[in-house]
């Protein structure tokens, strides 16, 4: 055999699982056809950050008045792409720099599997075990006008040659959320269709509601419960909302309708599959004993941090140690401004599971810290289970959101009942004050909520 | 007892393992661990909690 | 008895219990003789972070350049000024809004013990129990020219009427280096003088040394070991660092030397007390059975969390609970650029108690996030003690320090080990990540780190 593992694709998941194969002894190759770091750092987390970190400093440079700091500004969207490359090449030039240090081979060119112990890329590699780490594609739905030019999808979005005066955005999941954010800033005309009839079904209400509401003040119109019929040239987009035909105008359309596993390379394996991707257990393991399959192409979670988490349980499961994937403290983040964050179950499904629970809330409007920002939109909640009060979840809407919301993420995991963060010394003045804030509402015993 | 001399340090459990164990009057020292580094976590204390209500059905007490 | 429990002082110890003992069923009156919210939110916390809010709209509108946002900006100091005085206000009102909603009477003025069950105001009042939350003040040294005009403390400080050419700030503690960082990004001159040979004592000499490199590279002087003899008219500050006498002309001098405890009203009980302030035990009793005292007044450690939770611990200790106060997992946190905050051991202090430890450190310039925002500056700095892993500090300097440190104060708090923390699915890309990364550091598996 020429290896111990191979892994097939070099995206978050394979780089990582990679990475800790190489720390448990295996020798190790990750083959990969395009480059290193994979949709995460070329095409996804990576280069759609740095476009909302502009629509933060554009943000912050509006809201600087307020704070006596009177400011002009003009953006050059070449130098915000350039600036994108840099971050992006450096990035990668990291994770190359990575498999050198670990001594793992980069194997490069589209990878096909001929056997279960065999795959070809330019020749033929053996190995002992695989990781198929394939990652996800762009969903293009089947839509009359998908292909007119001016409809693009988030590869092409993050090229931003010019900003559109007008773009439909087509789907608001989190991507379709974040580019709208990206391009209102910019001074993009934004204007969402989607066809469920909630914001993010995945929170409560109240959350998407608040999350609407932001979404208006900033005149980005939004048309839930609508499905797209058809693009014609001009570009007219031709959506339909509860029966009624209705037609906008605009020069750019982007598709962000989902992603879909990337199967590929592996028809001579016959592997077991479900609708969504690849199916494995929770040691990662598919149908195939030597063969795992991790991230995006599982079609599981579609989030970096998963990819890479699944990359870690998949390499000591094959080091020969017993390791069990718990995907119960997943925390998810979306970008815009402000930022919104969740871990665990919502009220919703806590009321279904427990019958029972326990509702904490805090608004940024009484937390000091947001006070001294200038942000005053957003608020946390906790929910827990009624008995014991046990933390099985944390929505946040607000500045630093992403960052707070591992608060969360520690409480599901570690089993904290509401005492344990309402007894937890925070900081004055941060952000996360408000988590303990909304522990102490959730315990019946606020202090700073009105 | 030579228990006593060795007594172990309070083993390492969830918040809410404690807590449920607490109520059930239930020695954490008893139970292992399936949680990062060996700490109890729920699932085991209600494990343990199963057996011992499976062995002690017929005269069971409330705590 | 006219209330069950009168609380000497309105600052954040003394408005939370009063909060908290009104939940939990009791009469309670606080006596205030300023405004509301004490020094932390009229002359401390809160004012000193709308400034470096302030400073990080500056520094954000100059780093915007390398994101292709081209900015020109002014600054109108009043204007900054009128904005701190608004949240200050808005806080304040809070406060009072608060005290109604608990049914917590509010006595204006100066009180003054009487007996122990008596104190003076306006008039007498009597209660069961007594909080003595009065706080600190302003230490000034007996150095020559202390009362020079052009000579201020913070409190006058933060009333900035314009902005100085040069100022020289004796003191490097937190207070200093707050003020060190908004004078200099307002574009004055900054020359720091401090008699300790290493900046942030309490912290390890890593971050520390890392600091001082981001003060040079801000042309901001510090001038370590160093003593001021006197100050002259001019204004002219004479110190003397390692035998040689030096002279730095300026206009503003800024004296952050330290607080001490606010002791007054008091003399009529004869409590234990020491240098200073007055004497608590780990319930926040006082020597006098019905008295406690909590926050600044006790000379403890001086800040608004420990305040706040020690008139938690208080409230409940007066409701009949027991309730110790844990001090082992207080935060710190330095609103500078970047950021600084540490909570437990550091490293030293860590090797002393446990003698093996294990350190795990991440760089920002290794953290996608930090990259996606241009900041790169700092690293995460896990300590555990190495038989069993358990995390006992955490420092960080980095943007959003004082956000992510919070994981630090769960860990060290629910004793967790470098498993737990390492184990914890962290979202991508975040700053919070680099709490992960540093504790698969410190366990000697490291993942994006070369
Ligand atoms: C616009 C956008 C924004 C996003 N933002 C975030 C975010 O903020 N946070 C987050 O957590 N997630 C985000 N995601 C999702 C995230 O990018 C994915 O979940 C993650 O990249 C999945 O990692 P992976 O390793 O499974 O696959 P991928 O990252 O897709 O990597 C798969 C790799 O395999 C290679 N490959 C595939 N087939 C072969 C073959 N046969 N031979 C050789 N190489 C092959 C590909 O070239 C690719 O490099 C975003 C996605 C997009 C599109
Ligand atoms: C410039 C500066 C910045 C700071 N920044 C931070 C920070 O970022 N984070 C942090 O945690 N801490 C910070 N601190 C420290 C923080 O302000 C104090 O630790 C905190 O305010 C202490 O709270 P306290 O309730 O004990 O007392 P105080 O806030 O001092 O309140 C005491 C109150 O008692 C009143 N009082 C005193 N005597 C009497 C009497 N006899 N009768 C009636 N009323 C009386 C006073 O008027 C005052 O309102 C800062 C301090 C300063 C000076």
């Amino acid at each position: 055999m020429d290896y111990d593992v191979i892994v097939l694709g070099g995206g978050p998941g394979g780089y990582t699982a990679a990475i800790r194969l190489s720390e448990l002894g295996k020798k190790v190759a990750v083959v990969e056809e395009d480059s290193l770091g994979g949709t995460c750092l070329n095409r996804g987390c990576i280069p759609t950050k740095v476009y909302s970190h502009a629509t933060e400093l554009i943000n912050a440079i509006k809201d600087a008045k307020d704070f006596g700091i009177m400011a002009q500004y003009t953006v050059d969207i070449v130098k915000l792409r350039q600036k994108k490359e840099r971050v992006v090449k450096r990035l990668v030039g990291g994770v190359g720099y990575l498999m050198n240090l670990h001594h793992v081979d980069v194997i490069k060119g589209r990878g096909r599997f001929v056997d279960e112990n065999t795959i070809e890329v330019d020749k033929r590699y053996t190995a002992e075990n695989f990781i198929i780490a394939t990652g996800s594609k762009v969903f293009l739905p089947p839509i009359e006008g998908i292909n007119l030019e001016g409809v693009i999808t988030s590869d092409k979005a993050l090229e931003l040659e010019r900003i559109p005066e007008k773009i439909v955005i087509i789907g608001a999941g989190i991507i379709g959320l974040e580019f709208a954010n990206i391009y209102s800033a910019l001074g993009s005309k934004v204007v969402i269709i989607e066809m469920l009839p909630q914001l993010l079904p995945m929170l409560d209400r109240d959350i998407a509601d608040t999350m609407e509401k932001i979404l208006r003040h900033k005149k980005i119109e939004l048309h839930l419960s609508s499905k797209v019929e058809k693009i014609e040239e001009g570009l007219k987009v031709v959506y339909t909302t509860e029966g009624n035909t209705q037609v906008v105008e605009c020069d750019t359309v982007l598709v962000a309708v989902g992603r879909v596993a990337n199967v590929n390379g592996i028809e001579a394996l016959n592997l077991d599959m479900d609708k969504k991707g690849i199916k494995v257990d929770s040691h990662m393991k598919t149908s195939i004993k030597n063969i795992y399959a991790i991230g995006d192409v599982t079609g599981g979670i579609q989030l970096a941090h998963v990819a890479s988490y699944q990359g870690i349980v998949a390499a000591h499961n094959i080091a020969g140690e017993e390791k069990e994937a718990d995907l119960n403290a997943v925390p998810n983040c979306l970008y815009t401004s402000p930022e919104i964050a969740w871990v665990g179950l919502n009220e919703v499904q806590a009321r279904e599971k427990f019958g029972d629970v326990k509702i904490g809330t805090f608004p940024y409007t009484a937390l000091g810290r947001a006070m001294t920002m200038g942000q005053n939109d957003g608020f946390v909640k906790i929910i827990a289970e009624a008995k014991y009060n046990r933390v099985v979840g944390m929505e946040i809407i607000g500045a630093g959101a992403t960052e707070i919301i591992h608060e969360g993420v520690l409480a599901v995991k570690e089993e904290f009942t509401l005492e344990e963060l309402a007894d937890a010394i925070h900081a004055h003045p941060t952000l996360s004050e408000s988590v303990k804030e909304a522990a102490e509402d959730a315990l019946g015993m606020p202090i700073n909520k009105g | 007892e030579q228990q006593q001399t060795l007594k172990p340090t309070k083993p390492r459990a969830t918040p809410v393992a404690r807590k449920i164990a607490k109520e059930h009057g239930i020695d954490l020292t008893q139970i292992k661990g399936s949680g990062p580094s060996g700490r109890i976590q729920r699932k085991d204390v209600e494990e343990y909690l199963k057996n011992l209500q499976q062995r002690k059905l017929p005269t069971q007490e409330e705590p």
